[in-house]
């Protein structure tokens, strides 16, 4: 947060001037300004509190709110992930005779990892909820055209990584009803004619065993989130370049400073931590039995975003579709 | 069964002519012996006891196993043919003699025909083939029986004149002889109990000799009880410890030997102990000491008392040891299943639980590792399981009541949680306000 | 399913060009609603489909 | 990042320390939420050697039996491995196998009864004194006890 901190008016001398003499911090700075975050040039020959003072007057459409705050919301929810992802890799061990047993240290032995495990849990579901609602919205409000494509491009490349991370993530856990989620979703996936044996040689077999859960894991924790952090730059730099969504049809674009626009998010950030804790204590996800593969429980379900392929399915023989 | 069925046509056939078969009547009963012999040819190849020149397609030989005695003898033919004398070949005149081709009184019971063997003469009877190394080889049987016999208290008591001990007919059957490893068979597993019981769970009989009533004594035991309710057939019977042939009682000094056989950890600890050490010659403690001979029961608390009064009643302090003992283990034995119901307690929540149970399993092996190292009559060496025991089961107990605890501190947090996320939104939104008073001014 | 499924909304904008009036637009949006409604029937349905 | 508002806003009259101490009041309690999550994460991330400690008081090495006299064993036992090692008929040792030097595991020199450190050949007699090289402290000993045949350490 000192990106807001203006410059000493008594000119008295601190570290920041202390490390400014020996390194360009505008530079460093400007930086984030590369990466989209911040919507204006940086001067990098001035010192680094006259630019952050400047950036944090610099007015700015009010885009925290609304439905513009989508797309903030899929950025500060995947940092959240990201950070509990890499709290849970420290101790997760993706080996099918480990996986569950690493899982329940974690979710019952270790202080506070109950709490990561569910936050990245719920977080992952919000994510998902969240990146659906904003292609939803981009398509109502017709956001899909040119010069916009590349956002909308973005959006369906995030729906469809939030999905695979979803998908991949649920089978780490190697309890019961995770596995067989996973089993019952990949022979729906196995079942297309040219994607599934790409998919299957790509995962390592039909069958849902370790070969499959290193790859999940590999995946869920490398290759699909440096995409989904590529989409989110990609967001983000389009977003500079060709401006914010208009403002909805008969109000007045209203603007903000800079600085105004960076406490609303972190308000929003703590207010959308607070959802997440709640959800965490009073709904936690459930994590029961160890996966046996020779044994279904009852009560296998899709999850949410599968229950209409999954129903069409059960109504439909697979080759109809084909 | 060839033989058995074609059996009944030939005797009917061949009993009203009295022997003398008529050439037209041939071919049925030679293609019946015919049919038997074949069946029969890898038994009748061996040389047969009393029956030197067997030869099975005669017309003579109606039946293999009892010849013609069965016509006059028919439950003892019926008793043999089942038995496996019967199967391997042994004829009736192999025991009894005489000629079983006639049907003759006098020619049948004739010349070397020895009638029921005397009680007294069976196990010599028994012993001419089964002492034979060579007979018994082809069947890999023992040949030391009769001189197993002979060593047992049966045998002394025979030596002696006394024939109301059991002779091997006693045991085996006279005619109906099965192998040990058959069901029906009197010297099966399961039967063996009753096979002694029929003479050494004869009240009067053992009223007579002063002996105890031992069958319904072992009826009683935690062997019987293993054996009959719970279908082990590794349970001890009769035999497990007094031998099959040299049946006898064990000397005083042996009994642990005995019972090690199968219960190794608590003669292992049982020698270490102080009771061991304690023997001088016969005298001394050992397994009956406080087991009973054949009620066999896991020692009791209750019965505690009373077996070690029985030698040391006057001596308070040794009596509280075996009490501390026994304490000691079950309060060991209380926390550990304690922590088992706080298991189940946990399954609810739903906590998962598999690896308190593994623990839980580990702390009852210690638990049952305690039982026989309390047969080394020491404090501390049964201690070095129980503290084990107990204190896994303390450790399961504490960590999932911390987690119990957990769960239900969890909402009370909540909502202190929500109380500071509130007061950090509205210093945030005061943070805010205050920048934008400042900054408004300023913007062009 | 899904790969076709997501290949198709990602050519959204090279399927419905549209003319930029307010009637075509309403006609998009109609058509989004209907497959939405379609999409959320098929999992109120499938929800149900497993306590059977 | 409120220091220079204090200034900024006089108007309002209120004595200066007083609007010091409310900035100093929000920066520390916005400060515990820093606080807070690096309580959270540091519990959680410093759980795995805590829960090492609590493995075992009471270390089963064997029987006595199995053990030939003057030989010694490794116990590989969670983060404090041990040396077992027979002295004669009765009498048996446990030691630490942990070097105090650099903490790398020791080796039993059989036929001169002393432990060696591999890494910087510093040597230790069954007691456990250092006998020559770098290491600074004696090798922990523990208590034995044989019960029934069977040698249990007490760590």
């Amino acid at each position: 947060m000192s990106a807001t901190r203006p410059p000493d008016p008594n000119g008295r001398a601190s570290w920041v001037d202390w490390l400014e003499r020996r390194i360009n911090l505008s530079e460093i700075f400007s930086f984030l300004t590369h990466f989209g975050f911040v919507i204006t040039p940086v001067d990098t020959s001035r010192p680094v509190r006259e630019v952050l003072r400047e950036v944090a007057e610099t007015p700015v459409p009010k885009y925290a709110s609304g439905p513009r705050v989508l797309g903030l919301l899929t950025a500060i929810l995947f940092a959240l992930e990201a950070v509990t992802g890499v709290l849970l890799a420290y101790y997760y061990k993706p080996t099918p005779e480990a996986a569950f047993e690493s899982t329940r240290t974690i979710v019952r032995d270790l202080p506070a990892g109950w709490f990561l495990h569910q936050m990245h849990a719920w977080g992952a579901w919000l994510l998902a909820a969240v990146v659906v609602i904003r292609l939803l919205r981009l398509f109502w409000d017709g956001l899909y055209r040119a010069p916009r494509e590349v956002l909308w491009w973005t959006a369906v490349a995030m729906v469809w990584l939030v999905l695979q991370l979803d998908f991949t993530g649920r089978l780490l856990t190697w309890d019961a009803h995770s596995y067989w989620a996973t089993v019952r979703g990949m022979e729906v996936v196995f079942a297309l004619p040219i994607a599934g044996p790409i998919l299957a040689f790509l995962l390592g077999g039909r069958v849902v065993n370790d070969d499959v859960l290193i790859r999940f894991y590999a995946l869920h924790v490398m290759v699909l989130p440096t995409f989904y952090a590529a989409c989110v730059y990609f967001t983000f730099a389009t977003l500079r370049r060709v401006g914010l969504s208009p403002a909805p049809e008969g109000r007045p674009e209203a603007t903000t400073t800079f600085r105004d626009h960076l406490y609303t998010m972190l308000m929003l950030t703590v207010g959308l931590f607070g959802v997440l804790v709640t959800l965490a204590t009073v709904l936690p996800f459930r994590f029961l039995s160890a996966a046996d593969p020779y044994v279904t429980p009852g009560g296998v379900r899709p999850p949410w975003y599968m229950l209409a392929p999954y129903a069409t399915l059960q109504w439909l023989p697979v080759p109809a579709w084909l | 069964m060839t033989a058995t069925r074609s059996a009944p046509a030939i005797e009917h056939a061949g009993g009203g002519r009295r022997g003398a078969l008529a050439p037209g009547l041939l071919p049925l009963p030679a293609l019946a012996s015919l049919a038997a012999g074949l069946l029969l040819l890898p038994a009748l190849a061996l040389a047969q006891p009393g029956n030197p020149n067997p030869d099975a397609s005669a017309p003579t030989a109606v039946s293999p196993g009892s010849g013609r005695c069965g016509v006059c003898h028919p439950t003892e033919r019926v008793q043999f043919e089942k038995s496996q004398h019967a199967e391997e070949g042994v004829r009736c005149t192999s025991c009894h003699g005489g000629n079983d081709r006639s049907l003759e009184v006098a020619s049948a019971h004739g010349a070397g025909f020895r009638g029921r063997p005397a009680r007294k003469d069976v196990p010599a009877l028994c012993a001419s083939c089964h002492s034979s190394e060579a007979r018994m080889r082809p069947y890999n049987l023992p040949v030391d029986q009769h001189a197993l016999y002979q060593t047992s208290g049966h045998g002394r008591l025979l030596a002696r004149g006394d024939t109301r001990v059991a002779v091997c007919s006693d045991c085996h059957g006279a005619h109906d002889i099965l192998p040990p490893k058959d069901p029906a068979s009197r010297t099966f597993t399961l039967n063996i109990p009753r096979t002694c019981g029929a003479c050494h769970g004869d009240s009067t009989l053992m009223k007579q000799r002063g002996k105890p009533d031992v069958f319904r004594l072992y009826m009683g035991s935690v062997h019987a009880r293993e054996l009959y309710d719970r279908g082990n057939l590794r349970a001890p019977t009769c035999v497990s410890c007094h031998g099959v042939h040299g049946a006898a009682p064990p000397a005083l000094g042996d009994v642990d030997k005995v019972c090690g056989q199968c219960h190794t950890a608590e003669r292992r600890y049982f020698m270490a102990g102080g009771h061991y050490r304690a023997r001088s010659g016969d005298d001394g403690p050992e397994c009956a000491s406080c087991h009973e001979a054949h009620t066999v029961q896991a020692a009791q608390p209750e019965r505690l008392a009373g077996s070690c009064a029985q030698c040391h009643a006057k001596d308070a302090k040794t009596l509280a040891l075996g009490r501390r003992i026994w304490t000691d283990y079950h309060s060991a034995a209380d926390e550990v299943e304690k922590a088992a119901a706080l298991t189940a307690r946990a399954d609810a929540v739903p906590l998962q639980t598999d690896d308190y149970r593994a623990r839980i399993e580990e702390a009852r092996t210690y638990l049952r590792e305690a039982l026989p190292a309390a047969h080394a009559v020491q404090e501390d060496v049964v201690a070095g399981f129980t503290t084990r025991a107990r204190s896994m089961g303390h450790e399961v107990q504490s960590e999932i009541y911390g987690k119990l605890g957990h769960l239900r501190q969890r909402k009370f947090v909540l909502i202190l949680f929500w109380f500071y996320l509130l007061l950090t939104l509205l210093v945030l939104k005061r943070y805010r306000d205050q920048g934008a008073r400042k900054g408004s001014p300023d913007r062009p | 399913m899904l790969l076709a499924l997501a290949f198709a909304v990602l050519l959204l904008p090279q399927l419905l060009r549209g003319d930029g009036s307010p009637g075509s637009r309403r006609r998009i949006r109609l058509a989004g609603v209907a497959v939405l409604a379609v999409w959320v029937a098929l999992s109120v349905a499938g929800a149900l489909l497993e306590r059977r | 990042m409120s220091a220079p508002r204090e200034r900024a806003a006089p108007a309002t009259g209120e004595p200066a320390t007083r609007r010091r101490f409310l900035t100093w009041l929000s920066r520390a309690f916005l400060g515990l939420w820093g606080l807070g999550a690096a309580g959270v994460v540091g519990a959680y991330l410093r759980a795995p050697e805590h829960r090492e400690k609590v493995a075992g008081h009471l270390v089963s090495a064997g029987l006595l039996d199995d053990f030939k006299i003057g030989e010694g064993r490794l116990v590989r036992h969670g983060v404090s491995p041990f040396y077992v090692v027979r002295l004669d008929a009765e009498r048996v040792v446990a030691l630490s196998a942990v070097c105090t030097h650099v903490r790398c595991i020791v080796d039993f020199d059989r036929e001169r009864r002393v432990l060696v450190c591999p890494c910087h050949d510093g040597r230790f007699d069954l007691a456990g004194n250092v006998l020559s090289g770098p290491p600074p402290r004696a090798l922990p000993t523990y208590a034995v006890s044989v019960r029934a045949g069977e040698i249990f350490v007490h760590l």
